[in-house]
């Protein structure tokens, strides 16, 4: 992939921002979900930020099309979605990006070139392979991208979507976001060698590993199957090993990791990782300075969207049918 | 131009695909060799030539069909997929149900999944259990989802149609016993239906009979059969089994106040005991217990023997409007429940 | 040794799977996150430790579980695996359809396959509608497949087991609503029942009032809402959708003369119908229309405020047994039946 | 592999006669269908027979199992089934192998060693994962092997079952007969490489290729598999690359088929192959004699079968529960 280029300090500082914006988000949910403000099984990607900040960076948002997972508010501020609109979701407002249909595993927000979570695993990489078909078609030039965990390498639409996309040169992104565990079991375990890119050769399609903590090499990782694929190469494979630093869901004790493991995870993860490079050139002072706007922001997102109304119910048999 | 022209069932549908890709550029149409074959039954024979790369062949991969469909779709593409019995939906159902069926609802409209996807199903001689089943009723329970079963050549033609111009998911099952049998006038190039209704193919006054898909044809044999024993059996054609057209089947239980219903499927967890129940929720007074006509429980066997013993026919139905006319009112013990096991 | 142990519904079915792993060697244990883990749930807690290899944790990959599980059951294991959520069926539906309940047919005995598979379902506050949907009515549409649905901490443990020794497939449906829901006192060790059969768990001689899963305790408290209004509603709890015990819904309808039919399902399609079906067939004379509760044609939404209004509750149940007892006799329009929207 | 050592005669006769039936009893198949006897969709073997006959030559017929497709006549018959049982079936016959129940194309003889062909594409694969898994636990030694078609390799139910029986080691062998075509489409037109065993490696399990016209070849790829299966190393994948010389079902007029592929096929189909290879040291009358006795025993099974009554429709209710 070549040397990279030396980061600008401002794009740094956007990176920084967006994570940011990820982690406080989502520590405010689990505050949120704590006090059964928001219920039911919410998956946070803490440790994961890098992955969604640095793809989006690589995509057009005026035309590109992401497909998540249920571990996806990561994803859906990235891709610009307001922290409020989706506080609201969350919390079952009227005013959330779906309502409070889709819930914290089910959103979605196409306006924002976020084409929906799916809380089925593997459900998405078709989908998004056929909005690539569609891009064959219609001259927009979109490209679609299909994120999901490593344990959804082994799930039948994931193999039926690459096969389909490689064979028709579709323009479409497989993005896994290797965790190393898949709810509460390590993929270690449930696949021999553990090198999930290369499966990308069984579909004559490239594929490459990159440093899911680090922003920058996500993004040119991901710039580059952007490229080839908006130039009518196909689809490629991209894995991006990163951790994530909390539970499966908000209530999982982690009892299945290995001691040291999530110390080693929390040295690692990526926003420490970016300020402490960051706080070699630039003041302190100003780091914490975005920090706190972030974070003011997020708060008053979150207490905007819990002074809204729950979703109405008078509309809840609305839109089943056109 | 509205015209007629002679056509097989499987033509209707092809001229019915075609004018589809014609007047929608926005249509694409695959499926498992759909494109340059033409399709194993021949049904899309001619297409990929006439409409290029719109047109075209999969891989083995239902999931991937439907899915591609849907994000397809997403985008302003109205994709037409083929799922070539529907016994192998069971293989992607995740992608109809879980997927295509949640789109409109959980955006609110901003997004839509406004697919087609063709299919046939059903029994015929010789085709093995993983072959032969009648589906209907798994789609027919799922909020979201519009279900088609044309049983005539005209229908196959503008059920079709009107599959495709409908925003929502639709699933159109077909019948491969129906696509060769005899070319019919089929008027083409009409107004677009809209993507429900039922229709009376005979009027009658003793027995209303709800059917749909090929089971028509056999319960218009029946009716006849029936008739040959003084009772006049009207035949209703459910044409769309989601939504399902109560009003009409309702109307005519008024009138005739007896009902029967015939479908391939298994009877157990089958549409008709949708019907039946919606009939006697709505209160309507029958002269007699209604019944039900549909496969006991069993799976499909390949041998023509044994499946005969078990696909309803127009015996089977006419038997079953002669007890229905011959019941009496509603109290009285029917002997129709009895001839089906039950599990 | 029969005995009494206080445990929770979650605890009942561990208890199940321990004395099955423990007095039939050949069963398996397998899915994903069921044995290092313990259990999404914490369903399994325990039993990788006791029972070592033959409890064991698999890739996520569905149609590799239930098919591995088939393949594994025709020589002699007797393999329970789980999905971890009824609507995960959908990527797999073929191998439980088209290869799990037709091995035993086919091969007219020769080969079986005695699987089991616990799942759970239903809607819970905040869960999308790809993890809120009732199933049973698809699979109770199969012959070959048996289908529980335990309700009661008691039954968490016999149904399962009955399961796990009955010959054929069995599809358990538990409710991840009622895992930990405290502890009550469970019979363990007592004789295995055999895979069928339903219960009255509330005499009553005003209205029949038939239900299953979760929500039978919905049911209960509608039958004590409605016995503050004079109505004295039976309740049985069906514990078995396939097969399904219809005799004793008929005897108690034959008494009762009233039915409503109570599942979080979607009415349209669901198993009420089945069972409104075969009561009209049966020829029973009601006083009242029948009528079904169950969910309208929406998908499931997430919010608490959304899904509170579609899903049955006490009180729409309780509504139901008025208005059914408030009823004349067949043949006055049911006010019931208009309340949703059919598609 | 090393290099093969020269077959015996005797091991050569032995394949020629079962392929011989083979193709005797997928010829009078074709008559039967053309004239009417037998009904419904047959998938006829004819060009395939060394696979079949070369594979079970590296089973173990009293505790191996074997999962073909819809196209399993010729399986069937290599499993050892006699041909009487097996027209029966296909003839609708109360005697078939399963009274009639199954059919051409859904048919099982588990006293053979035949576990049932699957008329869904790629279903058998888990199925036969999950017998390699009873395996594991029974102490047999039994081997899996799941044979299924090019085409297939693109289902989901496949990828599954490949990672499955990976991971876990399992005595199974999954066996693609690579006969170019999936009903009507080219396989080349559908995968982006063709080397379909090299999506071995996807799973870390080995993969390799082999003349599926050569039954000495094909049986020398299963028996090292076999070994390596039973000696608890785990699966394997082997492509034999073959042709149908027969269309996908009868009926099929094979418009697809580029001019001069069929005469090809014909001339290096694998009866033609050895029958050439066997007339250099084998007096011509001896290999017509066995010819003509496998002819007879096909007639004379067919003849048989015809005389015997449609299965009974009063027993069809039978057997759906225990
Ligand atoms: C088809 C299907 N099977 C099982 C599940 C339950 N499930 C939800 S998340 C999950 C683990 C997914 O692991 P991975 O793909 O690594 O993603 P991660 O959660 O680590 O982001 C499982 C098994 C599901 N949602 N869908
Ligand atoms: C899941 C599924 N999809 C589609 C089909 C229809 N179908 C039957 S055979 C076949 C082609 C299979 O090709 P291949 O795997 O190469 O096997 P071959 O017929 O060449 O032996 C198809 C698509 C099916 N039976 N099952
Ligand atoms: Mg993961
Ligand atoms: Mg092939």
């Amino acid at each position: 992939m070549g040397t990279p280029m030396p980061e600008t300090a401002a794009t740094q500082l956007d990176f920084l921002e967006s994570m940011l914006r990820i982690r406080f988000f989502e520590e405010e949910v689990g505050r949120l979900r704590a006090e059964g403000s928001i219920v039911g099984s919410v998956h946070l990607c803490n440790g994961q930020e890098a992955v969604h900040a640095g793809a989006c960076a690589a995509l057009d948002p005026s035309r590109d099309a992401v497909f998540p997972t249920y571990r996806g508010h990561g994803w859906t501020l990235a891709c610009g979605v307001p922290p409020y609109a989706l506080f609201a979701e969350l919390l079952g407002r009227q005013t959330g990006v779906n309502g409070g249909r889709g819930g914290s595993a089910y959103l979605t927000a196409p306006e924002y070139g976020m084409y929906g979570e799916n809380s089925i695993v593997g459900a998405g990489a078709p989908i998004a392979a056929g909005a690539a078909l569609a891009a064959t078609f219609d001259g927009s030039g979109r490209v679609a991208l299909a994120a999901f965990g490593d344990g959804a390498m082994n799930q039948g639409a994931v193999h039926e979507a690459m096969n389909f996309a490689a064979v028709r040169d579709l323009p479409v992104i497989f993005l896994v976001e290797n965790n190393h565990y898949s709810e509460l079991t390590p993929i270690a375990s449930m696949v021999r060698g553990d090198r999930l890119f290369a499966r990308a050769s069984a579909y004559g399609m490239p594929g490459g590993r990159v440093d899911g903590n680090d922003p920058a090499a996500v993004r040119d990782a991901v710039a580059q199957a952007v490229e080839r694929a908006r130039g009518g190469h196909g689809p490629a494979l991209i894995e991006a090993m990163t951790q994530r630093i909390v539970g499966h869901y908000i209530g999982d004790a982690q009892h299945y990791r290995p001691p040291g493991e999530l110390e080693a995870a929390l040295a690692d993860e990526p926003i420490a990782r970016l300020l402490a490079t960051l706080r070699e050139t630039i003041p302190h002072a100003e780091l914490d300075a975005l920090s706190e706007r972030v974070r003011a922001e997020i708060a008053d997102a979150s207490a905007r969207a819990q002074a809204d109304p729950p979703a109405d119910p008078s509309t809840v048999l609305e839109h089943l049918y056109a | 131009m509205p015209e007629t022209r002679d056509l097989s069932y499987a033509e209707a549908v092809n001229a019915a695909l075609a004018r589809a890709l014609d007047e929608r550029p926005e249509t694409l149409l695959f499926g498992e060799d759909v494109a340059l074959p033409g399709g194993v039954f021949g049904v899309t024979k001619g297409l990929r030539r006439r409409f290029g790369e719109r047109v075209f062949d999969t891989p083995i991969s239902e999931s991937a069909i439907i899915g591609g469909a849907v994000g397809a779709a997403m985008f302003g593409r109205r994709p037409i997929v083929e799922i070539m019995w529907a016994d192998f939906f069971l293989v992607a159902l995740d992608q109809v149900v879980n997927q295509a069926a949640n789109v409109r609802y959980v955006s609110r409209g901003a997004v839509t999944a406004p697919i087609t996807i063709r299919t046939q199903q059903g029994s015929a001689p010789g085709a093995c259990a993983q072959h032969s089943q009648s589906l209907e009723a798994v789609f027919a329970h799922v909020p979201g989802l519009r279900v088609a079963m044309p049983a005539t050549h005209q229908d196959a033609y503008d059920l079709l149609l009107a599959a495709v111009w409908c925003d929502d998911p639709v699933i159109v099952i077909e019948n491969r016993t129906l696509y060769h049998t005899g070319r019919r006038p089929v008027g083409v190039n009409g107004g677009i239906q809209p993507a429900e209704g039922a229709l009376i193919r005979r009027p009658g006054a003793d027995v209303t009979l709800l059917t749909w898909g090929a089971m028509l044809h056999a319960a218009l044999e029946a009716a006849e059969l029936a008739a040959g024993r003084g009772i006049d059996a009207e035949v209703i054609d459910a044409r769309w089994i989601r939504p399902l057209d109560l009003d009409t089947v309702l109307a005519s239980v008024e009138r005739t106040g007896r009902l029967v219903v015939a479908h391939e499927a298994h009877t157990t967890g089958g549409v008709g005991g949708e019907v039946l129940a919606a009939v006697a929720e709505s209160g309507v007074r029958l002269r007699s217990a209604p019944l039900r006509v549909g496969a006991p429980p069993v799976r499909m066997p390949a041998a023509p023997a044994l499946a005969r013993a078990v696909v309803p026919n127009a015996l089977t139905i006419a038997d079953a409007l002669i007890r229905s006319a011959a019941g009496g009112s509603v109290g009285a013990a029917a002997e129709g429940a009895a001839d089906v096991p039950r599990r």
